[in-house]
């Protein structure tokens, strides 16, 4: 079951001008948010998906709304496209009080549990075995809710990637690996640190799973392919792991120039950007481009919105900083 | 009123939760089929099914990431990990993701799991199946750390770990597991923070914890031979911690020690210590003295385990010395 | 003598050990082609070559590991894991086998190694990124634990720490990557376990540590405005621990006070806390006082972060508030 | 290159007789370890290689002198197959002052660098990345050696095990990864918990590596393969995986009868004894049967010769337990 470009399912039209709109949204955001980190706004680190808009767009649409997300501190495009108000993610990338956790977790660490965004994990791999988990207590539960875990090709090198995979696999659980090989880790080429070509597709033999590569800048192509990984898992046939290859148009984070890439390289992967590619890929297909401008419009003020919230919301007070560790809302740890 | 080991006190506790509740489940690498390793999860297979009672792979990142996992949506897991030393291979899900997840969601996601472990030396099983790690947890914001020294404890501990909605680092003694003690009747459940005074005294106050607070209990039978009456507490639990407990004693004796089986850089007892000598230095008569296991990894032979991790003698010893 | 950065040290000191000993080798995520993501070890693989300064994959475990079997068997190398929260990804093999190997061998195996890693906050990286878990390391037996404060000490605590036949985990704190300082010039090699009073005084000692040292001069300059004299000890390195030095401080000023990074429960104040309870006793007119960050994991936002982390303003209070 | 019983080299008559020799001392002495262990003098535990002897004489015949070895808690034959002195291993056990670290490893931790066995690690799957290490150092340092790193099937589920794979994949390193594949890992059937039915084997192609398995019980077959991969790693070709299919005759550790094991399970393995069906092969092959008697006379006369030593042994005095922590001999870490 190796996917290519040309999906199996046929995508009806809504469903095509939703992927437009998730994508859109996406890369207006992400611009925004690299604005606002020039702009000194964003104090941390921050780590766009531009570039890699169609993974998280194609899954986001193909998800039942009580899947979960697992995602990394590369994580607004998934928490995102899981519904979660773009005011209040940007509000997070702000440190504001608006923001999803209040400013507690940065843009690392995204979570709205009320759009099954599960938390964004900023540690390598370390969100494989914990989307594993939710995906047994739903399979215990009889929920029939799928868990989804993006990863980066640089995750597939770490020991809790290897763990997940095999657990996953011979308790059948309901959990997708997406693989997200956008060909670097920070820096460093995956390649030059890889024993194998695919670093995610061709490991799924070694858990029994099929190899399955997907090409990660057609939000056609993943959303196929997340269609048909979501269904089997949540028939019961067990996890898949899907590598879908992409690239992100700037650096890892922050303002990594990103210059320890080729050239041509970049410019490759700028020209199958997937935005523009499919916003092509829909005027050929006779959608009007109206019908996409409006689209484009309402996503720019949207973004304009949520930086306006942002921006205007207080930063978090001091009242807050020893609240939430435990359940019962405080930190103390003695009597 | 039964007469319980230790370690069947484990299994009996278990038992007890996941016929309350069925979210609780138990995995762990040999707890199904075998019971465990150290015989401490018999007959829960047989009662509540393979699918509640599960055998994992060895990957203890795995264990405890589904114990998260599962947690975060709905089940209330046990995680069990054989040996505490090996918490080290899964120390950044423990302590980087279970720890401080509740914190970092702004209390969106609870996380109310329990990972048991076998904890600690006596064995002569060799540096890295002795440890004890108590305080490795114990440094990480967002976990709470249970210790408990006798079969009544373990069970009522147990069920309070369960129940608790935070994440619990149940350390069972390895040392212990064979020891017996009564336990109640009926449905146990105890309240985590709360220390217990084991023995009153008056010249000194001795804070034990797990397999040390027999050890303190023996020393205090001598010392009282000897004419020193020594007040025993039993932490019982690291975090929360019962410092009402250990200063309210310190106020009536005077005098502080810490019998502590973990080598002795920052181990729990400093951090007592350091309470003391901020809130109650005042009521001090003397010098704090820790009693701990030197900080060297633990030999395995017994002739030289015997000696790293505190004794009885040792315990008397000290105590006699430092109030002489 | 040249102003160099602190970021810069760290390349300097350790081109200065490999340009002397071809044994040293440097591993690490993104160490070689980029430098490093802090931008701490530039220059290196251009003149060291691929072979010595090697980029790995994200794999801790595999890096420190490599770094064990290499210098059990003649390299000495330096492994760096890029922030100190990642050792949770691989303490098994820092905390259960560089550690106790010397000893679980009884001496056969020396580890002739060094683990750099990005420690600490301020840079409003949240929880995952900002640890302080330099007491982490201090709690296990068989490790030397080290925190330089400026741009010296890096590199002459880091050309003792290769120099070193022990393993040696080596914190550079993020905050300080960009702060400046003299460095003499020529050959730099300090020794481990020497404290430094950096500011003498008569009313109390501080014991500080790494991007704390500066907060508690600033508290000082403060305090001695306000008529209060504080004398401000670096400790430098927790293992060897110069407990002579911080002693001798609390002899002349009988108080002490710590300032800590880390979050409370079982720093490193504790332990040194727990010293001077035991060992100066009699020479302390006054409670001892832990100044830490609260028993939290970090906040991302900035407004959060500041009021977490032991600020100079928090100090200069507390100070005051106790010795008033 | 899967190997099979037939070995592709031929294998000389004094090479046989050694593989014999190696195998009746290790049986011989194992069986005086669980006697010894029954007897209430080996104090903590204890891990057999009953059953597996030939895969560590396989190997300890083939290896250069010079090579490393890593092995695990049922490392007794691994370091003895080495030539580390019998009655400095049953020392060990012992816990008396004779033993290879004089108690303070332990059964679990025999190590003796003077026969370059680098370690008996307890804790799974740490080793892997160890063994990598020194195979690096091998590598850098020009020396021709190699690492062979010995562990069990439960370990191939653990994190470590992929890393160290990975690595020594990429970086070509000179080490032979033997996974002993005994069907359990304590009690649990490894079957039970691995996505594939070769937990070593099957996860080569993970690393760009064939896919090895070999007989375990056939000591000519183990040699022959060890021949072959330490010479790929000598030249230069990288590391090898090696699954070695083989049983342990006894529990996991101390007195454990493993009874969690089908009777017909059992029996069918120990009639696949590897010191046995060797034996009755170099007989069909026309060795006198005396010079195997003599073999087994001496071995015998060694592991009592070992045993009398270890009794008579003193425990270990308390002055060494601050010993060697640090380089300079002591355990000092203040002044
Ligand atoms: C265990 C661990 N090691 C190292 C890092 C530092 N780090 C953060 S992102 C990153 C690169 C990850 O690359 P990849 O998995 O390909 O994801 P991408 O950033 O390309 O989306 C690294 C090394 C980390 N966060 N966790
Ligand atoms: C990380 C870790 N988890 C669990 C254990 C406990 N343990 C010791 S041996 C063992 C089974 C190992 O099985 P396998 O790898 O097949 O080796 P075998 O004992 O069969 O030689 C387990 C689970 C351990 N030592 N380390
Ligand atoms: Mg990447
Ligand atoms: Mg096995």
């Amino acid at each position: 079951m190796t996917s290519t470009s040309t999906p199996a399912v046929e995508i009806d039209q809504e469903t095509r001008l939703d992927l437009y709109r998730r994508m859109v949204e996406l890369r207006l955001f992400e611009k925004r948010a690299y604005d606002l980190f020039m702009e000194g706004l964003v104090k941390g680190t921050s780590h766009l998906s531009l570039g890699q808009e169609a993974v998280a767009a194609g899954f986001g649409a193909a998800m039942r709304v009580d899947d979960y997300t697992f995602c990394t501190y590369r994580g607004h495009a998934h928490t995102l496209s899981r519904g979660t108000p773009m005011a209040r993610v940007m509000g997070e990338l702000l440190g504001r009080s608006n923001g999803v956790t209040g400013g507690k977790g940065g843009s690392m660490h995204l979570t709205s549990v009320e759009n099954y965004a599960m938390g964004s994990y900023a540690i390598v791999g370390a969100h494989l075995p914990i989307a594993a988990g939710a995906a047994w207590s739903a399979q215990e539960r009889g929920s029939g809710q799928v868990a989804v875990c993006f990863f980066g090709d640089g995750a597939t090198n770490i020991g809790a990637f290897h763990e997940a995979l095999n657990m996953a696999a011979v308790w059948k659980l309901p959990v997708v690996f997406v693989c997200e090989n956008n060909l670097y880790m920070e820096y460093t080429a995956i390649e030059s640190v890889t024993a194998v070509a695919n670093p995610a597709a061709d490991r799924a033999a070694a858990y029994g799973l099929e190899s399955i590569i997907v090409d990660g800048n057609d939000a056609d192509a993943v959303y196929a392919i997340a269609l048909e990984t979501l269904d089997r898992a949540r028939q019961g046939a067990g996890p898949s792991l899907v590598e879908a290859k992409t690239y992100r148009h700037g650096g890892h984070s922050r303002a990594d120039p990103g210059k320890y890439r080729p050239d041509q390289e970049v410019e490759e992967w700028l020209d199958r950007d997937p935005v523009d590619t499919y916003r092509e890929r829909l005027l050929a297909q006779g959608i009007a481009e109206n019908a996409l401008t409006e689209i484009d419009d309402d996503a720019r003020t949207d973004v304009e919105a949520a930086t306006q919230a942002a921006r205007e919301a207080p930063a978090p007070g001091p009242e807050v900083l020893e609240r939430n560790v435990w359940a019962d809302g405080s930190a103390t740890w003695r009597n | 009123m039964a007469e319980l080991t230790y370690r069947d006190a484990v299994a009996a506790g278990i038992a007890q939760e996941m016929r309350r509740d069925e979210r609780v489940y138990l995995i762990g690498e040999d707890v199904a089929g075998a019971g465990g390793v150290f015989k401490a999860t018999p007959g829960l297979l047989a009662e509540f099914g393979p699918r509640r009672v599960r055998d994992t792979p060895i990957s203890e990142e795995a264990i405890v990431g589904a114990a998260m996992g599962a947690a975060m949506t709905g089940l209330r897991p046990i995680a069990e990990i054989m040996f505490s030393d090996f918490l080290a291979t899964c120390w950044d899900i423990v302590a980087n993701q279970i720890a401080k997840t509740r914190y970092m969601t702004d209390g969106q996601i609870s996380l109310p799991l329990v990972i048991r472990t076998a904890n600690g030396g006596g064995a002569r099983f060799g540096a890295q199946h002795s440890q004890s790690v108590e305080n490795w947890a114990m440094a990480i914001p967002g976990l709470k750390v249970v210790a408990p020294s006798n079969p009544a404890d373990v069970i009522g501990l147990l069920a309070a770990s369960v129940r608790d909605p935070d994440p619990v680092m149940f350390f069972e003694h390895k040392a212990l597991y064979a020891t017996k003690g009564d336990v109640p009747d009926g449905e146990l459940v105890d309240t985590l923070g709360t220390a217990r005074v084991v023995r009153e005294g008056s010249d000194a106050t001795l804070v034990a914890l797990a397999a040390m607070v027999p050890k303190a209990l023996a020393a205090a039978e001598v010392l009282a031979e000897r004419g020193v009456s020594v007040e025993v507490i039993d932490l019982r639990s690291l975090v929360p911690l019962d410092t009402q407990t250990v200063l309210g004693s310190i106020a009536k004796t005077s005098r502080l020690f810490t019998v502590e089986e973990n080598p002795r850089l920052t181990g729990w007892g400093a951090e007592v210590v350091s309470i003391a000598a901020e809130e109650c230095f005042w009521d001090l008569d003397g010098p704090i003295v820790r009693i701990t296991t030197p900080h060297i990894p633990l030999p395995s032979a017994d002739a030289l385990e015997d000696v790293a991790i505190p004794s009885v003698d040792r315990i008397v010893t000290t105590v006699e010395q430092v109030l002489a």
